[in-house]
């Protein structure tokens, strides 16, 4: 019966229950949440791919594409730690759960083959653009939806 | 002929991880425990195949998501051992208070779940209110609560501001407070005593020839901490192993009490002695070839990580043994002769993580 | 008037078991976490009862390896229906960072229809309160379409 | 490596542990390597006051161990564990699992050796 | 009506001779079915009777008491041979004090003018009803069981013939017994009763029967001695061989008190209470129908008998306290020794001594409600636990054991035999049903004394645990399409009446006590009205309480019998069912079955180690019960 | 027909006040854990709940027990609302108990058995403290029907006041509280599992809660003839009891049922003894 002073205690003083999904008190703003990409900002260097602990991001120079899968990332936030451009951001708020497996697939601007990136990835093809742009897009709007 | 067969596990309330018992009882005595494995078997150590030695980090902090900062600390000053590497001082500092910080989680932690374990659950729930507060300064300080990922082969990548220390300051005041409250209940409560002293007694031979490591090792009276060995920051702090001599799961909850409390001050130390300087040492090439064997204290005891380089960006050989493997054979020696309500008591008691056991 | 009160009581009374299948005990600590006085998931009538004759909602984390698939299938076998499964974690939803490893068979749905995906590594107290938020409407959604 | 490190063989080992035991070592536990395609390298390892101590055994996968779980008994668990990853056989085994400590029969290859099959269940 | 009595008395002794000297199977079956048949209609023909006492003048031109007495002296001498021939002395030595003492009394203490011989009142027609017509069934009983029994044994010589003879006679003496009104053949009678029980219990001739047959002849020779001498000392204070005389007379100072007392303690004996429990016990080896009727309707029976015939002698008297405690006592010891058996009939017979120990208690007690509450339990108790031991013979001829523990999961291959067996179990320990009912208004009456009262509420509640967990482990699930379960007719039919008759006669025992009970008092007990027994002290609402529970489990076993509609799933084990119901996957992959055991609270009621601890205090106790008589 | 009244009001308001107790209840235990805690009418959404979930048992015993404990709880509630036999009452209730022991014992799972085998150990326990009680109210009353206890002048409490003690090992025991909730606890973080109602599921479990319901009501109802005089002071001494029921929850770990049968038999029976003698004497 030792415990009864802090039993009394609690019972006096309000409960320390943070009233969740009614109240949402203030993120930390360091979080390392959900991970999204400003697809704009990407140059498709592959960093992000090689880096990541958990193998889920795949980067194709010669489409555009970016994806992820966000059920296989571990928020490290390697990725965005690497990235050389910082196009990568993680918000202060978790990923939301979802009745869905998804894929997160960003459609950019491929790189134009300049000589110094050749070097690097060699033979970078120009693409055509925005042939699957629809496509991207719908899934994007559908991961960041829920 | 009245035996009773109960298959403890792999699915069971008392134990959060799968794992299995098979428990021969009469009138609920214990005559025999055989243990089944498996359950949570990855076979991580294989990664290292395939995963660089840098996102190995990632990996080991994942053996267990308790101690997943003392993880990373282990692995990290193994390869760089193996490396070479000169690690900044701020960075060892850093390490020391975020792994302190994580040793009182997982001892409140446990705390916790011990006292769920005799089935006492307002004193769970204390305990668990009371480390919410430590896992707010993971994150605030870390962003993430629990696997924090601060550690880099060379350092750390997150900082502590002034602010921050002071507001971490506060916090762990608060936090030793409200844990001294409750020293009496886990120590002194007669229902609490009646479940814990002389149950699951394992004299000091036993441990050290068992191969015990941890609390369990200290609570049976024998004072082995690996932080003695001065590793990172520690060689600069003031510490004391800590020691209990009754061997019994009584002994092991309150070395680990008291742990919390010493680790409170670990943290307190360290700030005080934060040095400034860069936060990571730059890193070129890949681990050559060679051995390293590398021990550090987690909050269930001792880890070793045995390496083995080959000079390419993968590790030839990564080998974990955690500290919850050094104690199950104690805790089959243990368990035989115990009454079936005191098995979650002493399972508890080892702090069992069957997530690194098995890796 | 008394089956409405029944469909009413199913979203409010969720009791949940969790299973960990093989998790490295981050997202498990965090589910617990979620009983516990912070977040008090009773708030909800949620409780973590230890048995699946008794559950309604399966939380599972961690990855599934060759032996515990048998053991979350007997589980979920034995949980009198209407039911729902949440993944919890990368672990649970496809494998997390040891999806590669040799005794890693995958996230939960390889073995189990999952209803929920919690992402995250852990996840949140907060996103596992969200997910089982998540689950609840879409179990009612099921028990309609049964009916 | 830090810590001193004793070479012995399939004869000694039991032996030398045996001395570790006499002379108030603790086993802290074995790691083991690849040395070449069917050579196993297993690591002992000691420890008396924080000072380490390692006895290596180099053996072929093919020819059965002698086991120290008579000397030590916390020795059963990890050479069960290594029976698992690296299909060999200890002799005097105190528990065997027979390779399913972590093991499931669904699990083809020997872990930690590759290319290798495990042996179908009798 | 004396055409009756000699029909229960002298029938059984000659079907009994039948049995012995003709050695058919078909002509045994035929005379035991056709005997038991005629004792059931005349002891049911004698519940309509005018009742009164009824002497007997002589048999073939010889005075019947001096023929009793003759007999008498054969019994004796039958007994020390016995004695001689299994070298104990104990039975020697006791025979030969009884028949010395018997010499004096008879030839030179006794004037006695013309006794009636036979009187038959309440309690002795409760009694014949017991005895007859339980008796008959379990002799019925017996007949396929010994035939299975012999197979069993592989005899090459049937010793049925013996068997039937002995268990038939048997059922004479007991209704001689309950019915003589002279104490000196209700002495006669006990003699017989002890040395069939002997003959009986020694039948199986293995080693341990013949040790356990000898420790019950020298127990109960003990008691014969008592009985001797009890009614020596009554005889030299009251002047009368006349038991209703003596019971009319009430208590008459010390000494006469005292001979009481020792007819009780001959009461005990027979009654196997603490310390005499030994002899009870190891009668278990006996085949199965002997463990019924000695311990459930006849023998243990008498014991009770004696006392509670007697109990007008002492009411009153600290005499009649003791009487109380040492039952109580008795009631308490054995429920403890209970909880650690799993052997099936040794729970019967704890249990048994058990219950006749709360009898004897109710006879001490001594007030109407007690003597109510006696004779209830003595009927209802018969009914339950014949039923039961008969249930035990049945599942240890078809699973070979006779171990609780065995017994696990019955239903799943014998429904019939494990559902009447668990019926029979509930009609031992739950409402409405007549043994409860029976230790309910031992509980209100054992209220006003505070020693018996503690011990009956501790006695209580162990009874229920050994109750409840043999209930429920008989318990399973039957797979759908399992073979139907096959019993013989002679097997079924004991069964199904003594399952329906503990059932329905329980729901009549507001009338039972209404017709046959409460006229034995002035101021009766209770008072009945809507089928409910009620007393300024309390009531129990016989029919209510049937209607409300009888019509809820009938609706329970309704639900129960849809089943096949409910989803059936495999139990609950930690998720790692294999697949077999039951059989779990565990270390090193492979699979493990079932198992579980009762607790028997080993180191709490360890039957080595508190039966020495009883025996003395109950030692203690019957002295202090003599000693309070003085 | 009075009777037939009340006993209606009993069955009826058996199971309201017996939910509303146990929402109380888990509601208080929250406070005391510094949480905000479920509704008032949770046990009746879990109640509901479980009524709606599919039919799956083990086999047909379990059906027949769950039925049989529940009308058992409801027929000794009925009982008592009829001013009945104290010791018929608690017979009544012990039927159900039995079955649900029983109906534990017919599944192969040792969780259940082992469950089912503490259960016994706990009515071994509580059993004669229960008819001690009774044997005291008898003897301050000259009967053992509630009828009697009406026509007092003086509470009971006042004569019986160790054996209203003694009468609290019986109330904890059988409301499952620490540090006697071993065959069943209500969080399911037990050695046990669920214990004695580990194979008891959906509707089969809403029997048993509902069921439990009645057993707290009749106990609750038990406590209450302590202080028949005062309607007031019944309710303060039923509140208080409930509170103190709480926080010796609360503030206690679980025992072992050894640890019981000692602490019940010696304390619980020796405070009974004291209190009786005190009554037989005076
Ligand atoms: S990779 Fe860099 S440049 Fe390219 S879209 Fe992402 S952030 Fe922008
Ligand atoms: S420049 Fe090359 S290395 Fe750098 S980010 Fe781009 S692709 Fe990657
Ligand atoms: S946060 Fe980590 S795991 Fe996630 S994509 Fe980036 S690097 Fe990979
Ligand atoms: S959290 Fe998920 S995505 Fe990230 S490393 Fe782990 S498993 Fe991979
Ligand atoms: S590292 Fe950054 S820039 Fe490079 S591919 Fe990834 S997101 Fe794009
Ligand atoms: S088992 Fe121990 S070392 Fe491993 S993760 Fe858990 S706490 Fe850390
Ligand atoms: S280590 Fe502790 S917290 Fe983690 S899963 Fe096991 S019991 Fe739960
Ligand atoms: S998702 Fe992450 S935290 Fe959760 S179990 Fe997997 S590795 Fe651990």
């Amino acid at each position: 019966m030792l415990f009864t002073p802090t039993v009394i205690k609690n019972l006096l003083k309000k409960p320390a229950t943070r009233l969740y999904p009614f109240t949402v008190r203030e993120p930390f703003p360091n979080y390392r949440g959900e991970l999204y990409i400003d697809i704009d900002a990407c140059i498709f260097c592959g960093t992000c791919a090689r880096k990541c602990p958990s193998q889920c991001i795949e980067v194709d120079k010669e489409q555009g594409l970016w994806s992820c899968d966000p059920h296989a990332c571990v928020y490290c936030g390697i990725c965005r730690d690497t990235c050389p451009t910082k196009c990568l951001h993680m918000k202060d708020v978790h990923r939301k759960p979802m009745t869905e497996r998804i894929m997160m697939v960003e459609k950019g601007e491929p790189p134009k083959p300049k000589k110094k990136a050749a070097e690097a990835a060699p033979k970078a093809e120009a693409e055509p653009k925005a042939d699957d742009a629809d496509k991207g897009e719908s899934k994007k709007a559908d991961a960041k939806k829920k | 002929m009245a035996t009773t067969v109960i298959p403890f596990g792999p699915q069971h309330p008392v134990l959060p991880e799968p794992v299995h018992l098979t428990l021969k009882v009469e009138d609920e005595i214990v005559k025999e425990a055989i243990p089944a494995l498996g359950y949570v078997h990855r076979g991580l150590e294989k990664l290292a195949e395939i995963r660089d030695y840098h996102q190995m980090i990632q990996v080991c902090e994942r053996v267990c998501g308790i101690c997943s900062m003392i993880h990373a600390v282990c692995y990290s000053q193994a390869i760089e051992e193996l490396m070479e590497v000169e690690v900044p001082k701020r960075a060892e500092m850093l390490r020391v208070i975020w792994s302190e910080l994580h040793r009182t989680h997982s001892h409140l932690l446990w705390l916790g779940l011990f006292a769920d374990a005799f089935g006492f659950e307002s004193l769970f729930m204390q305990f668990w209110k009371v480390r919410e507060r430590i896992m707010d300064i993971n994150e605030a300080t870390t962003g993430s609560r629990v696997i924090v990922s601060v550690n880099v082969i060379g350092g750390v990548r997150a900082d502590l501001s002034p602010e921050q220390i002071r507001w971490i300051l506060g916090e762990i005041d608060i936090v030793e407070k409200e844990v001294r409250a409750l020293q009496d209940t886990i120590m002194n409560d007669y229902t609490v005593k009646a479940r814990t002293v002389g149950v699951g007694v394992l004299s000091k031979e036993n441990a050290y020839l068992l191969g015990a490591a941890g609390p369990t090792l200290r609570g049976s009276g024998v004072a082995q901490d690996m932080r003695m060995l001065g590793y990172g920051g520690y060689s600069e702090l003031d510490f004391e192993p800590v020691v209990e001599t009754s061997g019994d799961c009584w002994a092991r909850s309150t070395v680990r009490f008291r742990e919390t409390l010493q680790s409170i001050d670990l943290v307190r130390q360290a700030i005080a002695k934060l040095p400034e300087g860069e936060l990571a040492a730059k890193v070129k090439g890949n681990p050559p070839e060679g051995e390293v064997y590398m021990r550090v204290e987690q909050p269930r005891g001792e880890c070793v990580y045995y390496i083995k380089g080959n000079g390419t960006k993968h590790l030839d050989r990564l080998r974990i043994r955690t500290p919850t493997f050094a104690n199950i054979p104690p805790l089959l020696a243990m368990l035989p002769g115990c009454e079936l309500a005191d098995v979650p008591v002493i399972v508890l008691a080892i702090d069992p993580c069957i997530s690194c056991t098995e890796r | 008037m008394f089956g409405s009160f029944i469909k009413k009581s199913r979203a409010k009374s969720p009791w949940i078991m969790h299973f960990d299948c093989g998790s490295c005990n981050g997202c498990d600590i965090e589910v617990l976490a979620c009983l516990t006085p912070l977040y008090d998931v009773e708030r909800f009538g949620i409780i973590n009862v230890g048995n699946p004759k008794h559950a309604d909602v399966l939380l599972v984390t961690g990855t599934v390896n060759h032996r515990n698939k048998k053991v979350l299938k007997n589980i979920y076998d034995q949980m009198p229906e209407p039911k729902a499964v949440i993944a919890i974690g990368a672990c649970g939803n496809t494998g997390g960072v040891f999806r590669d490893a040799y005794n890693v068979v995958g996230g939960i749905d390889k073995v189990i229809p999952v209803d929920v995906y919690v992402p995250g590594c852990p996840a949140k107290p907060e996103a596992i309160i969200d997910g089982v938020v998540v689950g609840l409407g879409k179990f009612a959604q099921k028990v309609e379409e049964a009916e | 490596m830090k810590g001193k490190v004793i070479n012995v063989t399939t004869d000694t080992v039991v032996g030398e542990v045996m001395k570790m035991k006499n002379d108030g070592h603790r086993l802290v536990t074995f790691s083991t390597y690849q040395v070449d395609e069917d050579g196993l390298g297993i690591l002992y390892h000691f420890d008396k006051n924080l000072e380490t101590t390692h006895l290596r055994l180099t053996v072929k996968r093919d020819a059965p161990i002698p086991s120290v779980s008579g000397v030590y008994f916390a020795a059963l668990l990890v050479e069960n564990e290594i029976r698992d990853q690296w299909d060999v056989k200890f002799d005097g085994l105190v528990l065997d699992f027979n390779r399913t400590l972590y093991l499931d029969p669904e699990v083809t290859q020997v872990p930690l050796v590759s290319n290798v099959k495990i042996e179908p269940k009798k | 009506m004396s055409n009756l009595l000699f029909l229960l008395i002298l029938l059984p002794a000659v079907a009994a001779a039948v049995c012995y000297f003709v050695r058919s199977s078909a002509v045994r079956t035929l005379t035991v079915l056709a005997t038991g048949a005629i004792l059931t209609a005349a002891s049911l023909a004698l519940l309509g009777q005018e009742t009164q006492p009824l002497t007997v003048g002589s048999v073939l031109g010889i005075p019947s008491d001096f023929l009793i007495a003759v007999l008498d002296f054969a019994l004796l001498g039958v007994i020390f041979m016995y004695g001689v021939k299994h070298k104990s002395l104990l039975i020697q030595g006791f025979t030969l004090a009884q028949a010395a003492l018997l010499a004096w009394f008879e030839l030179i203490m006794v004037k006695s003018a013309e006794v009636p011989a036979f009187a038959v009142d309440q309690i002795s027609l409760i009694m014949v009803l017991v005895v007859s017509i339980i008796g008959s069934l379990i002799c019925i009983f017996a007949i396929p069981y010994m035939k299975e029994h012999e197979e069993h044994l592989h005899l090459k010589k049937s010793r049925q013939p013996q068997f039937f003879f002995f268990m038939l006679l048997f059922l004479g003496a007991m209704n001689g017994l309950v019915l003589s009104n002279n104490i000196l053949w209700l002495y006669f009678f006990f003699e017989v009763t002890t040395l069939c029980s002997f003959m009986l219990i020694g039948h199986d001739r293995t080693e341990i029967a013949i040790k356990n047959s000898v420790r019950a002849l020298w127990m109960n020779s003990l008691g014969g001695l008592s009985f001797v001498i009890g009614m020596m000392l009554v005889y030299s204070k009251v002047g009368t061989l006349d038991i209703s005389a003596i019971l009319a007379g009430g208590p008459q100072g010390a000494l006469m008190v005292t001979g009481v007392g020792f007819l009780c303690l001959a009461g005990f004996t027979k009654a196997a209470q603490v310390p005499f429990q030994s002899w009870l016990l190891g009668a278990m080896v006996a085949p199965t129908p002997v463990s019924a009727l000695l311990h459930s309707s006849t023998m243990v029976k008498a014991g009770v008998y004696v006392v509670l015939r007697f109990a007008p002698a002492y009411s009153g008297t600290l005499l009649s306290d003791g009487v109380a405690v040492c039952g109580a006592f008795t009631f308490l010891a054995c429920a403890a020794l209970c909880i650690g058996q799993s052997n099936g009939k040794k729970i019967l017979a704890y249990s048994t001594v058990s219950n006749l120990g709360l009898i004897i208690c109710c006879a001490g007690l001594n007030t109407p409600l007690a003597i109510t509450a006696a004779v209830l339990l003595i009927l209802f108790h018969a009914i339950s636990k014949s039923l039961l031991f008969l249930c035990v013979g049945t599942i240890e001829q078809a699973i070979g054991s006779r171990d609780i523990e065995d017994m696990r999961g019955l239903y799943a291959k014998f429904p019939r035999t494990a559902t009447i067996t668990i019926i029979g179990i509930l009609t031992m320990l739950l409402p409405p049903f007549g043994v409860l009912m029976g230790k309910w208004m031992a509980l209100e009456a054992g209220a006003a004394n505070i020693y018996v009262i503690i011990m009956l509420a501790m006695g209580s509640a162990l009874t229920m645990v050994y109750w409840a967990r043999w209930g429920g482990l008989l318990m399973a699930s039957r797979e759908a399409g399992a073979a139907r379960e096959k019993q013989a007719a002679l097997i079924s039919l004991p069964l199904m009446t003594l399952c329906l008759g503990a059932v329905v006669l329980s729901l009549a025992s507001p009338w039972i006590y209404n017709s046959m009970l409460a006229p034995m008092f002035n101021a009766p007990p209770f008072a009945l009205s809507f089928g409910s027994l009620n007393a300024a002290t309390g009531s129990f609402a016989v029919v209510p309480l049937f209607l409300a529970l009888g019509l809820g489990a009938l609706y329970a076993v309704k639900a129960a019998s849809g089943f096949r509609k409910v989803k059936i799933v495999a139990p609950y084990l930690s998720g790692s069912n294999a697949g077999e119901e039951g059989t779990y996957i565990g270390p090193m992959n492979g699979p493990v079955p079932f198992s579980a055991g009762n607790m028997y609270l080993g180191e709490l009621f360890a039957e080595g180690k508190l039966t020495p601890v009883f025996n003395a205090l109950a030692v203690a106790l019957i002295v202090l019960m003599l000693g309070g008589a003085l | 027909m009075d009777t037939l009244i009340l006993v209606i009001i009993g069955l009826v308001a058996g199971p309201v006040i017996g939910g509303l107790v146990a929402g109380l209840d888990r509601r208080v235990t929250a406070w005391f854990q510094s949480r905000q805690g479920p509704p008032i009418m949770q046990s009746f959404y879990d109640v509901a709940k479980l009524l709606g979930k599919e039919k799956m048992v083990v086999n047909q015993w379990q059906i027949l027990c769950a039925w049989v404990y529940l009308i058992a709880a409801a027929v000794s509630v009925g009982l008592f609302f009829a001013q009945g036999d104290l010791l018929v009452i608690f017979f009544v209730q012990a039927v159900g108990a039995v079955f649900l022991v029983m109906g534990a014992m017919s599944a192969k799972s040792p969780f259940s058995q082992v469950g089912a085998q503490r259960e016994l150990m706990q009515i071994l326990a509580y059993e004669p403290v229960l008819i001690l009680v009774f044997v005291g109210i008898y003897l301050v009353t000259g009967s053992f029907s509630i009828s009697a206890v009406w026509e007092l002048e003086q509470p009971l409490l006042a004569k019986m006041p160790l054996l209203y003690l003694a009468l609290g090992y019986a109330l904890t025991i059988k409301l499952r509280k620490s540090p006697f909730d071993f065959s069943t606890s209500h969080h399911g973080h037990q050695e046990l599992v669920k214990g004695v109602l580990t194979e008891y599921s959906g509707p089969y479990l809403a029997l048993v809660e509902i069921a439990h319901w009645y057993e707290t009501v009749l106990i609750l109802g038990l406590c209450a003839l302590f202080w028949s005089t005062n309607v007031f002071w019944m309710a303060a001494l039923l509140l208080g009891t409930y509170a103190l029921e709480i926080l010796v929850d609360n503030t206690m770990a679980r025992m072992t049922w050894r640890w019981m049968l000692k602490r019940v038999w010696l304390l619980g029976m020796g405070m009974s003894v004291v209190n009786l003698i005190w009554l037989y004497a005076g």
